[in-house]
């Protein structure tokens, strides 16, 4: 009997989330292997969309593919090359960021980075009776950082808070340390900081802390890294909150691609993660302490 | 000169040995290939990964000139970009009024571009005469601003009505050959003509082996390398014309770290980066090694994914090992 | 410490009591390149306490046996014996710890580091953790001091001109007591004072027992120096002589191996015709050096003087090379734009003395070298035409006599003469009205000098002009029909005629002050 | 040798006008600085300032010794990370038995993973006589990929039982003076010390100036190389030290790009790429421009947060002009 091949295409681990995705991933992999003989998962990451789409071409040449699960790296470079693939009769499954061409996918699992952005912002403004000042951090300019951005200055706009500035820390620990310094040096009085995602927001707590400044209430991130969300179930006064971005969606779309070749009712259709904000209430639920992210 | 170009009427022409370097390195990955993957052989996957190293090849083509002259060229990655973002703008905007012939002007403006970003890294090496290294680093970081700005950090996408006009510039073939590659070649024959059979090319390789040798034969050392930067620059933007259509978009991270590539393949190819020596059919052999080796990482299920980057460094090394001790 | 103070008196006796015994002896000692044989069963004795010259036409392998005897390179067949012993030196490095040295033709020293730092290099004088300074300085002061260097022990050997690093090299090789020291044409760019400087301090070492292996194409040289000849042919050892027996014409048929004569061509007459080239006050270097001067067409016109007189600014900041200011006029038109390629277009090209550093690419082979500064006439209607390029090439090297076994080679392959004639022929490829020649013969042997002198002599006879700058008096002497001396930085005296003598050349170049009385200068 | 360097006795030292240009380039940006920003000179940004610039200032230190020997050190960024991975391992490993006396360890072990990291690298290219950049770059890949899978992608936090010993090690002061930049000055008059005073230090500046004089005066050039990378690894290490208690964790992302920052800060700082020359006074403050730079970008209010790395590049650019037309 034939195995079934399921590709698998993520970005390289070049940061704390996809460094969860390519766990996840690789769990996912050894599982379905490991219960389902019949089928053979193939993880490929790629360190641009350039690779990315390269993978694409070199895995669907070398096999036929049955099905393919991807977390794009950008929506609107993935979209040609992923219908092709699809041409092939390749089933499609899109984790996290849309094709620009919504028929191509079969199933989409989509996180919702403007909630991300959306949900904090609102929690953030409500904390501080909308008004007060705030420093924002930046992410990689990619598509879902743009999203987070746009979803939190949205709601903000709606508000008297004034986002002093804001700034790009590539997702990178070290920069938000800096940058959290800097911001420190430029503004006397920071009521609020948001990091776009945890790995950035320890490198702000850090920064913070060195500084002895007592004026700043919160220092929220994003993503729900597994360090942060001991913080929220520790109560944490200036981090009580996170917003859920679980790289395990990832694994959950590779379970959906796999069911249909297991007897199940194939999947298709879209399915939103939500982003509810974790709190120290279930901040439980959102704590995986083996996962590397 | 490498004894791959036409052979002169005069005389027997030496082959050195030490050229055939980058292709036997080439001829040992692609050999790995065959052995981890039969279907690396696959006429697809052949004519994929030939494509694809075309973006690398031709840009290349055009460092060759900046390193072999003596200097070097780090932004190429973030001018790739930055030009990709104005061609598609340029496209776009055109698109309502003349339809497909959009491509034409974007095209033609993108070599425009790409020469006057050249022109820009040339003139501040030579008049400012700072080292290239960190002119090139500084107009990196410009260029790469400059497309984060344009497309306010998310995308540039193209009108969809030039997507199917524009496909074949990437997808096409020519004479039963992938667009791209015909691009390449015609590139590579123009550039070895320039580099091996004009005064131009002889007086780039002056300026790079000894620049006082050349100053004091009258080459104007300044106007030879700044030169080389433009003819860096209208590979970088003729890159840039068959990388649109493969995925359609320009974004801030388009072509980052191609800077480390296409020196490497530079490198790989036997073109020395203390310039004076050019090596430009060594330079294609080196973009096809790196591009087979990525391939070999996809094509494999040897190695955990997060070692991928570790495998590929190895395996340049061991090329590069490997034919010195062939030698 | 030199030689002087290192070795005690009693080396002196030493050296006489085993007189006979020879320092160094080779064995049937051969080269090749390949297929080229350059050096083939050489049998050369050097004893102690002697100047032996070594003389030969350019590329009959002088400095490749030098190099077999010093370590640079590994003989292919034979081998060399020190005292009786069987050695064999496979870095240059033990051949200096046996005791060779070798004062190379060619500059070989690391430009970014100071002189004492070179000097000192890979024996550096240290006290505890840290490099002495202070005392290598020191040493290398004194060395310098004594064979007449006026450079400083921190000056960076890249600032330095040619002159004074072959100095420096010639300091390196005498800053520890040595067993052999080989000199290869060590006088090829100094000028007199230091040529004569130089020649007491060889004469110091063979009076200290040091046995001396000197080349030169200056047979005057030769002749004071040497107490035997011994030459070579076409990489074979025609034989060794003693010096008394041989005058100079002798040397020059045996190195030849044919009658010559080693006249210069006739003084021609000076026309009355307007000026070729005429300079104007022109400043180098903000000052350093000025000069005003003019050429005629069918004149040889010399500039002497001593080293670092700026005779080579003068001409570099002339032809735009150089930061410089004034008036230049060729042809009876202004130069308003002065660079290299503007010159030649105009019809003046300079030829380098520091043929290694700016003449040739020494990577690159003979051919891109020729045609480098004229490749015009090497076009084709649309690429370099590679057949004209070797028709050049042929024709370049039977006009310059050029001396190479294989015209695949690259420059830096070739012997140092030859190299020299290689960038002649480079620059006179483009086929000037006025040559300016820094150093013409540096390194070139005597059959070809004349050569080069009569081929000078043709090119001012068809009307064209020539400066020459030249370090070898009798050089400057019997080409030029009319001498410029330079003296710190300007131009003090103009002899003619009559007045062109060696001694008024030195008397002008040492004692500016009286040159009114002997030349006229304008 | 740099005039910054303890004068000798031995008669007059020269100053060269051109060894000032670095420091002039500071100045400038420091005016600049102060121009647009009152708190930019406050003591607690200058005291951030300065402290960052360490790292790199350290790093840089090694680098200043393998470019000037002729070679250049691309893997430096992944090394770091590397290194700190394993520190981190080590310690919390050791914690349990040694208590706090692990971060001894762990340093030592750190140290010695350094060097020989730097002698993989040297070892390769001089043995295996490849060009510096390959090498570099493919152990960068390497260093690079290890770390990712030491940390399966995410980070390798230490063990909260010796942060609070490890902290001062970043953040605490000796003698006023944090404790960061108090080792970057002592690695720094080490470096000058090794550099101008000694033997190696020659020899290093032989075999960049010229590998032919140097192998015929006895310098053993692959020695000499390998030496530096050795030098280098060990500089990598102790920048791991002191960086390791900053944010407590190894990541993928650790020291990324920092190759780039370095090579920029040795280069701004008057050491000639192709080797021979070495400016290590020089190197700390290119260390020091670079990271004044990118501060002013954050308390400036000038700039759209996407052009930051364009007005970056510029002033960059601009500082070497300017020093360039002073002089
Ligand atoms: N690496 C090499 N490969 C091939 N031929 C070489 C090489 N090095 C030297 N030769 C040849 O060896 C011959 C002898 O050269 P050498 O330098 O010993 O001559 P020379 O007697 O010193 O001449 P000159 O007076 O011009 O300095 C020349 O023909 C030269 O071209
Ligand atoms: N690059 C340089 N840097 C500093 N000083 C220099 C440099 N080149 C030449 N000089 C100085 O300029 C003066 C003139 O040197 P130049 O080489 O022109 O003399 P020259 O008369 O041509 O002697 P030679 O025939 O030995 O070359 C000397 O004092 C020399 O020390
Ligand atoms: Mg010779
Ligand atoms: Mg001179």
């Amino acid at each position: 009997q034939d195995k079934k091949v399921i590709a698998v295409s993520i970005p390289a681990a070049t940061h704390g989330w996809t460094g969860g995705v390519v766990y996840h991933a690789e769990q996912a992999e050894k599982e379905i292997e490991a219960a389902f003989p019949n089928i053979d998962v193939i993880v490929k990451t790629s360190p641009s969309a350039e690779a990315q789409v390269s993978a694409l071409e070199d895995l669907s040449a070398s096999q036929k593919l049955d099905a393919l699960v991807i977390l794009p790296f950008t929506s609107e470079e993935l979209t040609g090359p992923v219908a092709q693939v699809k041409a092939n009769g390749t089933f499609i499954t899109v984790v996290d960021r849309g094709l620009a061409d919504p028929s191509i996918q079969d199933l989409y699992v989509a996180g919702d980075n403007i909630a991300v952005g959306a949900n904090t912002a609102k929690w953030l403004a409500e904390k501080l009776g909308n008004e007060g000042k705030i420093v924002v951090l930046r992410g990689i300019p990619t598509v879902i950082d743009d999203e987070r951005i746009q979803g939190f200055t949205d709601v903000i706009k709606g508000t008297k808070i004034e986002i002093l500035d804001i700034q790009y820390a590539n997702w990178n620990k070290d920069e938000a340390f800096t940058l959290m310094q800097d911001y420190l040096a430029k503004y006397p009085q920071i009521d609020a900081v948001w990091a776009n995602d945890d790995d950035m927001l320890l490198g702000v707590l850090e920064a913070v802390k060195q500084s002895g400044r007592t004026e700043i209430k919160y220092a929220l991130g994003g993503n729900g890294m597994k360090d942060v969300v001991k913080m929220v179930m520790d109560k944490d006064p200036m981090t009580p909150i996170s917003t859920p971005y679980p790289p395990s969606m990832i694994k959950s779309a590779i379970y959906m691609a796999a069911a249909q070749f297991v007897g199940q009712a194939p999947m298709r259709g879209n399915f939103k993660l939500d982003a509810p904000l974790i709190t120290p209430e279930n901040a439980d639920q959102f704590y995986f302490p083996d996962s590397p992210f | 000169m490498t004894a791959a170009i036409a052979p002169s009427s005069a005389g027997p022409r030496r082959i050195r040995l030490a050229d055939t370097g980058p292709f036997i390195a080439l001829a040992l990955v692609v050999l790995i290939g065959v052995l981890i993957n039969s279907s690396f052989l696959s006429g697809t996957n052949i004519a994929n990964v030939v494509t694809r190293s075309a973006f690398v090849a031709i840009i290349a083509v055009g460092a060759t000139f900046v390193i072999s002259s003596g200097g070097l060229d780090l932004s190429v990655g973030s001018m790739m970009a930055f030009v990709t973002g104005i061609m598609i703008m340029t496209m776009n905007r055109l698109e309502p009024s003349m339809g497909s012939n959009a491509i034409f002007a974007g095209a033609g403006i993108g070599l425009v571009v790409g020469a006057l970003c050249g022109l820009l890294n040339g003139l501040i090496v030579t008049v400012g005469k700072i080292e290239p290294f960190i002119v090139t680093l500084g107009t990196m970081g410009i260029f790469r601003a400059l497309i984060t700005w344009m497309s306010d950090g998310g995308s540039i996408p193209i009108d969809r009505a030039l997507r199917d006009p524009y496909r074949p510039v990437y997808f096409g073939n020519v004479l039963g050959i992938p667009v791209p590659v015909f691009l390449t070649l015609i590139v590579v024959l123009i550039g070895a003509f320039i580099l091996y059979r004009t005064k131009y090319g002889r007086r780039c390789m002056a300026a790079g082996s000894n620049s006082d040798v050349a100053r004091f034969s009258g080459v104007s050392v300044a106007k030879v390398r700044t030169m080389a930067f433009v003819i860096q620059g209208l590979c970088v933007a003729i890159a840039a014309i068959c990388y649109i259509p493969r995925l359609g978009a320009a974004t801030p991270t388009t072509g980052q770290l191609w800077e480390l590539q296409v020196i490497t393949a530079v490198v790989i190819g036997g073109t020395a980066l203390r310039g004076g020596k050019a090596r430009i059919w060594g330079t294609v052999a080196g973009a096809l090694i790196l591009e087979v080796i990525a391939n070999l990482m996809v094509l494999s299920n040897l190695v955990s994914e997060y070692l991928v980057a570790a495998v590929q460094g190895v395996i340049i090394i061991l090329a590069m090992l490997a034919h010195r001790f062939i030698k | 410490m030199i030689m002087t103070e290192a070795l005690p008196t009693f080396g002196l006796a030493s050296a006489e009591l085993v007189a006979n015994a020879p320092t160094m002896r080779t064995e049937a000692l051969s080269k090749s390149y390949g297929p080229i044989t350059v050096l083939s069963d050489v049998a050369l004795e050097i004893l102690p306490g002697e100047i032996h010259a070594v003389i030969g036409e350019n590329g009959a392998g002088k400095s490749t046996l030098m190099r077999l005897l010093s370590g640079y390179t590994a003989p292919s067949a034979g081998y060399l014996e020190m005292s009786g012993q069987r050695v064999q030196f496979d870095t240059s490095v033990a051949a200096e710890a046996a005791g060779v040295v070798l004062v190379h033709q060619e500059i070989l020293l690391a430009p970014d580091l100071t002189v004492a730092e070179n000097l000192f290099l890979g024996r550096e004088v240290s006290r505890g953790f840290m490099v002495d300074d202070r005392e290598m300085n020191h040493r290398a002061a004194k060395v310098l001091a004594s064979i007449g260097a006026h450079c400083h022990p921190r000056d960076r050997v890249d600032d330095l001109p040619l002159a004074q690093r072959q100095l420096v090299q010639i300091a390196r090789a005498l800053l520890e007591p040595r067993k052999v020291v080989i000199f290869d044409e060590p006088t090829a760019v100094l000028a007199n004072d230091e040529v004569a400087a130089l020649l007491a301090v060889v004469r110091g070492l063979r009076d200290q027992g040091v046995a001396v292996l000197y080349i030169s194409h200056r047979l005057d040289e030769v002749e004071a120096l040497a107490d035997r000849i011994t030459v070579l042919r076409d990489g074979r050892m025609i034989g060794t002589w003693p010096a008394k027996g041989l005058t100079q014409r002798d040397m020059a048929e045996l190195m030849v191996g044919r009658k010559l004569d080693m006249l210069y061509p006739a003084k021609r007459h000076a026309s009355s015709a307007e000026p070729l080239l005429k300079v104007e006050n022109l400043v180098v270097d903000h000052g350093a050096v000025e000069g005003s001067f003019a050429v005629q067409p069918g004149e040889v016109l010399g500039i002497g003087g001593m080293i670092g007189s700026g005779r080579t600014e003068l001409c570099e900041g002339l032809i735009g090379l150089r930061p410089s200011q004034g008036r230049a006029l060729i042809n009876g038109k202004v130069m308003s734009h002065r660079s290299v390629a503007a010159w030649q277009a105009a019809g003046l090209v300079y030829l380098t003395e520091d043929r290694k550093g700016k003449g040739l690419l020494l990577d690159e082979p003979l051919a891109s070298n020729l045609t480098l500064q004229a490749l015009d006439t090497v076009h084709g209607r649309v690429t370099l035409d590679r057949r004209k390029e070797t028709t050049a090439l042929d024709k370049a090297v039977l006009d310059y006599d050029i001396r190479v076994r294989s015209v695949h080679l690259d420059a830096g392959q070739l012997s140092g003469g030859n190299q020299q004639k290689l960038l002649l022929a480079k620059v006179m490829l483009t086929d000037p009205a006025v040559v300016i020649i820094d150093e013409p013969t540096r390194g070139i042997d005597i059959g070809n000098k004349s050569q080069i002198y009569e081929f000078i002599d043709k090119l001012v006879r068809s009307g064209k002009a020539c400066i020459v700058i030249s370090s070898e008096l009798s050089e400057l002497v019997g080409l030029s029909d009319r001498v410029l001396v330079m003296r710190g930085g300007r131009i003090v005296a103009e002899l003619t005629g009559d007045q062109i003598t060696e001694q008024n050349v030195v008397y002008a170049a040492t004692s500016g002050e009286a040159h009114a009385a002997r030349g006229t200068h304008p």
